[in-house]
């Protein structure tokens, strides 16, 4: 399995590379100079020129691109344009907060999401599955910036509760997590119930319980585990979202994560921000579906590594 | 397109099935409650700026940033304009914007899914992967990235969340193409020769209409909720029509002084989005129950 | 058989509630330096965006300026009301030509970092910046600088090509850093702030928090009165407001407009106003039809009621617009108001040619007040029959769409609501990059493409000029020359609202919407 | 009474569309210790449901137990607790499935599948149910069984799984194994060694076994006593010898007669004509009447008790009305 996935990692970096160029050509694409935006609004055309000579932006894309893989070679995301901060710093001190949030958000959601569906699934069709499906459906169904707003009118503002926004304490991630999980837990939920319920009706099952197992064991030692694939699947994928940063969320609780550096960025045009964050984010994105195909292997043996 | 689905040869057989299909859906309660709530939302929508109130585009500036009364029940915005009219006038603009840009992804997906699950081979293998390229990119970020490029405006939020809908029209499509396909009557029909397209359009589509339908539904909630993301975010609708997402938008700066103005317009899009993920469960209890979420 | 879940229904009831425990339970590690953080003698300040860069030479932004005001000093600074003193030096000579500058340096002074304050200190500064080819914020300042020459230790003497009366003001934007720190840190200065005020860098967490103490060595001994400054980015307005209210932030700048009333009632909050530089306008494109007819932006004029604006859009906070430029900022001169009047305005439309008006696209960006300003325009400009779109664009795109056109023909903007704060208040930075005709985009910012030969001519006349009143005499012409004109439609005038605890004195902000900290003190 | 199990006047119903439809009707029946019984019948006959009921697995079913009593070893299972009855299951009754594919846990090894009930039931340590476990597979002839402790089910054939079946089964030495068409899924060569096993087995142990099948291969094969099943109802039970040489019910005739044997040629194979009637439209009278050649009058009105005739049991008008039948019938032997 180890040379599967070393493999499988050294596969990445040729993905990698169509990336960034992609990302480039994308980025360079939207309209917008970010000469002219850091030049400010008294700025004549002649500065501007300046800036961009100094930023390379007056050659041709190609060759922009090839001085910015270069770099990247090199180990140079080189540095912001707007504040001329390296931006390995300006990722580095983001991308933390946004992944403790991005667990916080995923473990909590998968918690609850999988025993919500547990309850749902054994107990289907009665009220303890209403009321977890009813759960699910709402979770999906709100407007998670609304959420976020309307929580912190009640706990910020009305209750005093929590603070506001920001990451400077573990109070501060409690209701971003909820925005950002609310949606997830209910994907989740809904997943493992219909994925226990059809496990439920397999044959093993019912072996077990002719051995005298508990609906204990049934439901969490068998049934559970081969119910996993499809909740690991979207876990998964939204684990990647979630890595990326939430821009609203992170607007509404001004959370320092990866979201709002993008969206600022973006309109800033600051490039090499902008294609470091992509990069970033899609190595984040193969990486975990690299994990999501290791946990395939575990939840079901019958998938083997040998290709 | 839907047309194919009601031409003659397939009358009988629908028109059953459309029975059938009613008597099955009756009985889920919570889904057709969930339709009548959505079938006003459509009257609202049509009717919606003739039977308001007041006008919602007509200031006050006497009467700015009231609380809930009788007069105005959800109150009245910064301007002075009654909260409950725009809300009603704005259930065009909303749906509008979440049916339009769904139909525009489905129509496309369900194409790309067609082709990919009847062709197979490389085709299917091109198409599929720049799907999951699309799929594997946050809908959000996508949308931001395409409204830079397109500039703001309804019609380029259409446009964006049509696109990230396609992804996933196409692969729910693709799969159903392919179980489709190796059904008999397929292989009969091949065997008398009939063409590809025709094949294709007239006898797989309709076999994974009630897929889409499906997919329709549930995937016109998180369009509305995308659009009013977008709109939330300054780059959707023009700040001054009375679209939900916008008014939620504009609203947040009163959080604090007048919690109704966010309130309301965050309650009818869940709401809106609650009972079309319900009637989408009922649907597809009803007419793909093998389909999982 | 019904009952034989119910063990699994305790389990997840467990799960759940240990799941919430931990989730409590991970709150001591962390949670003292939350607790930890208020102390008797340290200050939370929240704003409304990210600090982009703590290079005081670098900075464009209102925020990373107020920043690093507090760690850096100029020669000469602005006091509250953006007049010009001196700071690190103790006074200052112009020659009568204009040309000449002579400093001499307070003595004394360190920087954080040991370094000692002098003649050579400057000289370092100025050098990086000229050094920088342009790329430095700061460079734009010193466009009209020939040469630095350091006299003695403690005295300089900066030379120019030509005079510019609004030198001064550009002085007062050049902060000093270590000469050390320039070397030590190169580019990255930026994340490493070693200056001379009051405050000395401890902590910057990106897109979250700035963290300064006090400078216990600081040149004038009665400050700092306080040990630790916070700044905290909150850009959600409710938000912001919410922390002060809990507390959780001492002074919170800017305080949103529609808040007030309900701080008012708060006992311990009190609420600042200040009259700013900031003027609100729609810029009117001059150029096209039928803007080109002077008529139609007088009707425009008439027809939007600005004391409903103030009212509506800025919550009652805020003056009419009776000038080009604010009446903080330098040579101000009033003049008439286009008083609300919708009979005159039919009256002007009818005879420009559009009784029945016509349509128009009206720009801004997607700030929240902006698009509220642009409905009120649009709701306003109704009454004479012009119909607006009200076109939201995110920043880039707006600049793009302003700034690339070449020649005034190419130019798509009609109506473009904006503000403008002359970044360093004075008149010169109020007038030319909007009114001169050489400052058309992508030249400058005048986006109403107003060209006025006698205001060109003025604008030359009023740079070389090296007496303050003949410098205001020619700036009240040229302001009563481009507001009969009217290429924009006057709205108004900002009033910073800054809202802070009781307990908090001394915080305040500049009219250019700066926050000055050196005089905070907790009672 | 029989000495190990005794099932009276089961009923069990299913629910569906908000029907309650019978689909075992009043079984009876017993078990002594270390007998093989077979219950045959067409598929749909409500065999498996009775060998359900008895373990009371119905739970993620809509079915549920009406009526009766299941005494195994004097104690009523339906009376017990849920609680109780787990210590019931695999221990002192345990069963095996048809599907030897689907029955086993495909995600778990084959050994942890194995010790969970010998450490649930019997109480070993962990080392000492894995010795067992093994002993236990080398028991029903499995080679390489330490091997096979670490694999998983996708890693065996059909029949190595029906073996591990039994094995999981046997663990905890039961006293009654109830094995539901353990053979039907099987290659006829494997089919005839787990038969085989399972014979061993009960003469090694002196396990007792309820056969379900509705192959009367197997039946005459392994079994010491027969109860036909038709319809819910128990229509005929016999010994094996008695059975095949002399089936009372027309309906075990009909079921001899459908099986094809060596050496015979018929230009077709026989089979029963018509259908099992659908649960919710059971005609008044005896079941298999409208199938049935013999059928008279009175078996349309009204259904026969089940009739004991010396060790053998048969619901048949034809054997109750009037001994003229059965007088022929004797005759007949």
């Amino acid at each position: 399995m180890g040379k599967y996935v070393i493999k499988r990692i050294i596969g990445i970096i040729p993905l990698l590379v169509v990336v960034s160029f992609i990302v480039f050509l994308f980025i360079h694409l939207i309209p917008g100079d970010p000469a002219r935006l850091i030049a400010g609004k008294e700025a004549t055309v002649k500065e501007i020129q300046a800036i961009r000579h100094e930023l390379h932006l007056d050659e041709p894309i190609f060759q922009q691109y090839l001085i910015y893989m270069d770099g990247l070679l090199h180990g140079d995301f080189g540095e912001s344009i707007k504040s001329h901060i390296p931006v390995m710093h300006l990722i580095g001190e983001r991308m933390l907060p946004s992944i403790e949030l991005s667990l916080l958000s995923m473990g909590w959601a998968l918690v609850f999401g999988i025993l919500i569906g547990v309850l749902s699934a054994v107990f289907k069709n009665r009220w303890p599955d209403y009321g977890g499906m009813v759960t699910a459906v709402s979770g999906i169904s709100l407007p998670n910036f609304w959420l976020g707003l309307v929580m912190i009118q009640l706990f910020s503002v009305q209750l005093g509760w929590l603070p506001t926004g920001g990451a400077d304490s573990w109070k501060g991630y409690i209701m971003p997590s909820i925005a950002l999980g609310a949606g997830i837990m209910a994907m989740i939920a809904r997943f493992t119930r219909s994925s226990l319920v059809q496990t439920l009706k397999e044959d093993f099952i019912r072996t077990g319980r002719s051995r005298g197992l508990s609906s204990m064991t049934i439901v969490f030692g068998h049934a559970l585990k081969s119910s996993l694939i499809p909740v690991v699947t979207v876990a998964g994928l939204q684990f990647g979202f979630l890595l990326g940063g939430s821009v609203v969320v992170e607007t509404v609780f001004s959370f320092p994560g990866m979201g709002r550096l993008l969206i600022d960025s973006i309109q800033l045009r600051d490039y090499p921000v902008v294609q470091a964050e992509l990069l970033l984010f899609s190595f984040e994105f193969i990486l975990v579906n690299l994990v999501v195909d290791l946990l395939y292997g575990f939840l079901n043996p019958k998938i083997s590594y040998e290709t | 397109m839907a047309e194919i689905v009601t031409k003659t040869d397939y009358m009988p057989k629908s028109r059953g099935k459309l029975r059938s299909f009613c008597a099955a859906f009756i009985h889920k309660k919570t889904a057709v409650a969930s339709f009548f709530f959505f079938c006003l939302l459509i009257i609202l929508a049509l009717i919606g700026p003739s039977i308001v109130p007041y006008n919602p585009q007509t200031p006050d500036y006497n009467h700015v940033l009231q609380g809930p009364s009788w007069l105005h029940l959800a109150g009245t915005d910064e301007y002075g304009r009654d909260v409950f009219s725009r809300l009603i006038v704005g259930t065009r603009l909303s749906l509008g914007v979440g049916i339009s840009s769904v139909l525009l992804g489905a129509v496309a997906g369900t194409i790309l899914g067609l082709i990919s699950g009847y062709f197979g081979k490389w085709v299917d293998k091109t198409i599929m992967r720049i799907c999951d390229v699309f799929f594997a990119f946050p809908d959000i970020l996508l949308a931001i990235g395409i409204i830079a490029i397109l500039g703001p405006g309804l019609q380029n939020v259409v446009i964006a969340v049509a696109i990230f809908n396609i992804p996933s029209f196409a692969r729910v499509v693709r799969g159903k193409t392919l179980e489709v396909k190796e059904m008999l009557f397929i292989e009969a029909t091949r065997s008398i020769g009939a063409t590809k397209s025709r094949i294709i359009f007239k006898h797989v589509f309709p076999e994974t209409f009630s897929t889409i339908i499906v997919y329709l539904t549930m995937n016109l909630g998180t369009a509305i909720l995308a659009a009013a993301s977008l709109s939330f975010l300054g780059l959707g609708a023009s700040p001054s029509s009375s679209d939900w997402g916008a008014m939620l938008s504009m609203s947040r700066d009163y959080m604090g002084t007048a919690f109704h103005l966010v309130f309301f317009p965050g309650l009818i899009i869940f709401l809106t989005v609650l009972s079309l993920n319900i009637m989408g469960d009922g649907l597809r209890d009803v007419l793909d129950p093998k389909s999982k979420d | 058989m019904t009952m034989n879940y119910k063990k699994i229904t305790w389990l997840c009831l467990i799960v759940a509630m240990i799941m919430a425990m931990t989730a409590c339970a991970k709150g001591p590690s962390d949670s003292e330096s939350a607790s930890s953080a208020k102390n008797d003698k340290d200050i939370t300040i929240a704003v409304n965006q990210n600090f982009t860069t703590l290079d005081p030479q670098n900075v464009s932004d209102t925020l990373s300026i107020s920043a690093t005001h507090a760690m850096y000093e100029g020669l000469v600074g602005f006091d509250k009301n953006m007049t010009i003193k001196p700071v690190l030096a103790t006074d200052y000579k112009v020659s009568k030509d204009g040309l000449v500058y002579t400093f001499n340096l307070r003595k004394n002074v360190k920087f954080h970092d040991g370094a000692t304050f002098d003649a050579n200190a400057v000289k370092a500064n100025f050098d990086r910046i000229q050094g920088s080819k342009g790329s430095l914020t700061a460079s734009h300042y010193l466009k009209n600088l020939k040469d630095i020459k350091v006299i003695d230790d403690n005295t300089v003497q900066f030379t120019l090509t030509k005079p510019f009366s609004a030198m001064l003001n550009k002085f007062a934007m050049i902060p000093m850093i270590s000469p050390k720190a320039i070397k030590k840190y190169g580019k990255n200065i930026g994340l490493h702030p070693v200056g001379t005020g009051p405050f000395e860098f401890v902590k910057w967490n990106q897109g979250e928090s700035l963290i300064l103490k006090k400078n216990p060595d600081y040149w004038d001994s009665n400050y700092p009165k306080v040990n630790k400054v916070t700044f905290k980015s909150v850009p959600e307005n409710g938000s912001r407001v919410a922390m002060l209210k809990t507390g959780e932030a001492d002074f919170v700048y800017p305080l949103p407009e529609q808040n007030v009333k309900s701080l008012k009632s708060s006992s311990d909050i009190s609420i600042d106003q200040t009259e700013s530089t900031i003027v609100r306008y729609v810029s009117i494109n001059t150029n096209k039809k039928p803007f080109n007819n002077k008529k139609v932006r007088l009707a425009m004029n008439y027809a939007l009621n600005k004391d409903t604006y103030i009212k509506v859009v800025k919550n009652g906070f805020g003056s009419k617009l009776d000038s080009t430029m604010s009446p903080k900022t330098q040579f101000y001169s009033k003049q008439g108001v286009y008083e609300y009047n919708l009979d005159k305005a039919k009256k002007l439309m009818k005879e420009a040619g559009y009784p029945n008006g016509f349509s128009a696209e009206i720009w801004g960006d997607t700030a929240s007040d902006t698009m509220k300003g642009m409905q009120f325009v649009q709701q306003q400009l109704a009454k004479i029959g012009i119909k607006l779109k009200v076109k939201a664009m995110e920043q880039g795109t707006l600049s793009n769409e302003i700034y690339s056109p070449k020649t005034p023909d190419q130019a798509k903007v009609q109506l473009w609501y904006v503000s403008w704060s002359p970044s360093s208040g004075d008149a010169d930075g109020a007038t030319r990059s909007l009114f001169s005709s050489e400052s058309f985009p992508p030249n400058g910012a005048n986006t109403a493409y107003y060209k006025n030969n006698e205001v060109d001519s003025l604008i030359k006349k009023a740079n070389k000029s090296t007496d303050p009143d003949e410098q205001a005499k020619i700036y009240k012409q040229i302001q009563k020359d481009i507001y009969s004109d009217a290429p924009w439609i006057f709205l108004g005038v900002d009033t910073i609202l800054s809202g802070h605890r009781n307990n908090l004195k001394g915080v305040y902000v500049l009219p250019d919407g700066s926050i000055n900290i050196k005089n905070a003190q907790l009672k | 009474m029989y000495d190990l199990l005794n099932v009276k006047g089961l009923k069990t119903a299913f629910k569906n569309n908000n029907q309650r439809v019978s689909v075992v009707n009043g079984v009876d029946f017993g078990i002594n210790k270390g007998e093989i019984v077979g219950i045959v019948g067409e598929s749909g006959c409500g065999k498996s449901v009775t060998s359900l009921s008895i373990m009371r697995l119905l739970h993620d079913t809509t079915g549920d137990i009406q009526d009766g009593k299941v005494t195994f070893k004097g104690e009523n299972l339906l009376d017990l607790s849920e609680r109780s009855m787990r210590k019931i299951r695999g221990k002192e009754i345990a069963m095996i499935f048809q599907e030897p594919m689907t029955s086993l846990n495909p995600v778990m090894k084959i050994g942890k599948q194995l010790m969970q009930g010998i450490i649930l039931h019997l109480k070993y340590s962990k080392e000492k149910a894995k010795k067992h476990a093994i002993d236990t597979l080398k028991s029903v002839g499995i080679p390489r069984a330490e091997d096979i402790m670490n694999e998983y089910p996708h890693q065996l054939s059909g029949g190595m799984r029906q073996r591990v079946m039994i094995a999981i089964a046997m663990s905890c030495e039961p006293e009654l194994l109830i094995a539901d068409e353990p053979t039907t899924a099987l290659d006829v060569t494997i089919q005839a060694q787990i038969l085989e096993l399972m014979k061993r087995l009960q003469s090694d142990r002196g396990t007792a076994i309820l056969m379900i099948t509705h192959d009367l291969g197997v039946v005459a094969e392994v079994c010491d006593r027969v109860i036909v099943m038709y319809a819910g109802r128990v229509v005929e039970e016999a010994s094996v010898d008695e059975l095949f040489e002399s089936p009372r019910h027309p309906y075990t005739k009909d079921l001899i007669e459908s099986v094809p044997k060596i050496g015979e040629r018929k230009s077709r194979l026989y089979s029963i004509p018509g259908h099992v009637p659908n649960p919710n439209q059971m005609p008044n009278g005896c079941k298999f009447a409208p199938r049935c050649q013999h059928a008279m009058e009175i078996c349309f009105n009204k259904e026969p008790e089940l009739t004991s005739e010396e060790k053998r049991k048969h619901r048949c008008w034809l054997y109750q009305q009037n001994n003229v039948g059965r007088e022929q019938n004797l005759g007949s032997k």
